[in-house]
């Protein structure tokens, strides 16, 4: 591929954008992945924490 | 069948009481007609070949605007939910609501759209077809929108969505739409293709969407 | 042939959350069940099942000694909350036209009638625009006795009604029941009304895991 | 626990084939720009802009194939109400609308210097635009509904109107396309497929696929998981 053919800026454009909007959508699903998990680990150890301690006796 | 009628006879004397429906409609579409003008310029001969498509455009957006209180009122105030009680099937039900839109707005607003055509300049030759084609893709435009209406009925943004949800449906209406309408004057052997081919997307859409309708509204019921 | 309604061990949950479960119960008919309980036990979700909004998540519910094969919604008259009243639209034009989208269309003095037992009949050519929420509840209840249906589901009925007009609805209720028709209701008013049967959705959902 | 079990076996099996999709999307996109880039030969009409082709072309297929995805899947979820199906649509909606906003640009970019300007009312690209508005109505749907039940079956009832239109659509942006246009002077694809030019399309075709493949198994898994985080939060919150 040269780079002195006329219009090639175009063609630089259009792979750089499509780079750029695939690399960010990745970005964002795999970060929205990460945050869910962490989100979801933290609820399971609180509600593992509310399970663990002695059985109170029902509040009447 | 009295049911059906029922139900129509009912949303025609509300709509014509509360003033809602048709007088809205006919206002939103003699503003815009008004507006096309100002904004393009008083050309009468570049108007005149605008013409055609500005009045369909002005139908499809005069027929969008008052979808959203096709289902409102009713889902609010419980009818919606003793109507699919009733003894007749929901997919009539919303067919019929359909019918009472057409009748309430599309219908007026394509019989008065030749007369008012006179303000974009619009070919003498052409009031026959644009009031036939519009007869007929109107009946399309009011069961797409009231498809639109159970799809987003309750929901808080819902006159938005409407929009989007609608408007990519109504594009074979308009094209169809537009060349049965000025296919006198430019190729006249299209006529009766387009006309025919909108007539089909009319029968479909009085098939299909009340059907998808229906099952719109009873996903809301739940 | 007796109509009765037969529910077994239904379970109902909303959004991942258990409304209630573990309820059976046979409503025959001329019989009444009351539901009682405290509001979040799911007396309305129940209802509102019945009437065909709304999926059991199991539990099976049946409806036999009836002949054709119309939904228990489609037989049934469901009263919530809201009155489903068009306020443009007269007293009378409201009624008939629910009597004509029932499928039993009712003449003018019918509709008289029936707005008579609770007292409004004198207003059938008002538009129902200007009737007191009072009145407007009278009015949804006056359907219920203009189209006839086997099954009543009532949610707390007699919210917005005074004492007199609590007494017009048991009477109501009552004829209701001595015609041979199903009555299931939830109320916090002691209506004056004696239900042969009771269900306490509170010790239910107590019960429940 | 019925709803969740398969949703459990999915994600295992989405870990297991995970590292593959990702192994094989990357090695596909290397191999598919060394062979658009450097091994393609300039067009004798076009020059080095043909090279845009082996872009566009694939996010449109992609565009379309995930709306197919997407209906498929809302049909799945409401005749058998299988839970994994509407999560399959929902995710793949945001994917499938940014291939489509990528083919329309890419289609800009590479239309200027062939017709100088940057949009051209060509019949392919009015279509996917019209695509482009069917996945935004779709995306909207699901936002403008809390219940996630109401949404799934309401947002499978959208997904499912618009693939029965997107025939029609077409048939009648070409129709109208045609009757304005008699013939585009410039057809997307070129005359005839060279091999060279077929080999470096069909590559990169590969790699959008895998993918998408891959996005949405992550997106999949992360839905599944935001679901599971509702149910457990609303279940605290009513005790």
């Amino acid at each position: 591929m040269s780079f002195t053919a006329p219009h090639i800026g175009f063609v630089l454009a259009s792979y750089g954008l499509s780079a750029l909007v695939l690399v960010g959508l990745t970005l964002a699903i795999v970060w929205q992945a990460r945050s869910t998990m962490t989100r979801l680990k933290d609820l399971e150890g609180r509600a593992a924490k509310r399970r663990k301690p002695a059985k109170q006796v029902k509040p009447q | 069948m009295s049911m059906f009628w029922s139900l129509i006879r009912r949303d025609i004397v509300l709509t014509l009481r509360q003033g809602g429906g048709a007088g809205m409609a006919l206002g939103f579409f003699i503003t815009v007609l008004v507006l096309l003008p100002l904004g393009i310029g008083p050309d009468l001969k570049f108007l005149q070949r605008l013409a055609p498509g500005a009045l369909w455009i002005t139908l499809l957006l005069s027929v969008l605007l008052s979808t959203d209180r096709i289902f409102a009122p009713d889902y609010e105030d419980g009818s919606l939910e003793l109507m699919t009680m009733g003894p007749m099937p929901l997919e009539l039900v919303a067919l019929a609501k359909s019918v009472a839109h057409w009748l309430g707005t599309g219908l007026p607003l394509a019989i008065l759209a030749p007369g008012l055509g006179v303000l974009l300049n619009l070919d003498a030759l052409l009031f026959g077809p644009i009031l036939l084609a519009m007869v007929l893709g109107s009946l399309a435009l009011s069961l797409l929108a009231c498809l639109g209406a159970a799809i987003t009925v309750g929901l808080r943004r819902g006159g938005m969505i409407i929009s989007l949800l609608i408007l990519p449906l109504y594009v074979p209406v308009l094209i169809f739409g537009v060349s049965a309408t000025n296919a006198i004057t430019g190729v006249p052997e299209l006529f009766g293709p387009s006309m025919l081919i909108l007539t089909a997307i009319s029968l479909a859409s009085l098939v299909l969407a009340p059907i998808a309708a229906a099952a719109a509204i009873r996903a809301h019921m739940a | 042939m007796t109509m009765q309604l037969s529910a077994k061990n239904l379970v109902c949950r909303r959004g991942g959350r258990t409304v209630f479960s573990g309820l059976s119960f046979t409503v025959g008919q001329g019989e009444g069940l009351l539901l009682e309980g405290p509001n979040g036990t799911g007396k309305t979700s129940l209802l509102r099942i019945l009437a065909g909004f709304g999926a059991l998540e199991t539990g099976s519910l049946e409806l036999d000694g009836a002949d054709d094969e119309l939904t228990i919604g489609q037989r049934a008259h469901y009263l919530g909350h809201q009155n489903a009243l068009k306020l443009a639209l007269s007293v009378e034009e409201n009624l008939s036209f629910w009597a004509d989208f029932m499928g039993q269309p009712a003449t003018a003095n019918t509709i008289e009638e029936r707005l008579d037992a609770f007292n409004l009949g004198h207003l059938m050519s008002y538009s129902a625009g200007l009737l007191s929420a009072g009145q407007k509840r009278r009015l949804a209840l006056s359907r219920l006795e203009l189209v006839s249906r086997p099954i009543w589901l009532l949610d707390e009925p007699s919210v917005g009604l005074d004492a007199a007009s609590c007494k017009l609805l048991a009477a109501a209720m009552m004829r209701h029941m001595e015609a041979g028709g199903l009555l299931i209701a939830s109320t916090h008013l002691d209506l004056g009304l004696t239900f042969t049967k009771k269900l306490n959705m509170g010790d239910v959902a107590e019960r429940a895991p | 626990m019925q709803a969740y079990a398969n949703p459990t076996r999915f994600n295992a099996l989405a870990l297991t084939i995970l590292p593959w999709c990702v192994g094989s999307t990357v090695l596909l996109f290397l191999v598919g720009l060394y062979y658009s880039l450097v091994v393609a030969p300039q067009d004798y009409q076009q020059g080095e802009t043909v090279r845009i082709m082996f872009i566009h072309v694939p996010a449109a297929w992609m565009a379309m194939a995930t709306y197919t995805v997407m209906a498929l899947a809302s049909a799945v979820a409401i005749i058998w109400r299988h839970p994994l199906a509407d999560v399959a649509a929902k995710t793949a909606a945001p994917i499938g609308a940014c291939f489509t906003f990528l083919a329309l640009v890419t289609g800009s970019l590479w239309g200027k210097p062939m017709w100088g300007t940057w949009w051209v009312w060509d019949a392919r690209l009015t279509s996917v635009f019209v695509l482009f508005l069917l996945y935004l109505g779709y995306i909207a749907i699901w936002q403008a509904i809390e219940e996630p039940a109401k949404a799934a079956r309401l947002a499978a009832i959208v997904a499912l109107v618009g693939f029965v239109n997107i025939p029609i659509i077409k048939y009648s942006v070409d129709w109208w396309n045609s009757l304005h246009q008699p013939a585009s002077v410039f057809r997307m694809d070129g005359p005839a497929i060279h091999s060279s030019i077929l080999i470096p399309l069909l590559i990169m075709a590969l790699a959008y696929t895998m993918l998408f493949l891959t996005l949405h198994l992550i997106a999949m898994r992360t839905e599944i998981m935001r679901r599971r985080i509702h149910n457990m939060e609303q279940a605290e919150v009513q005790g």
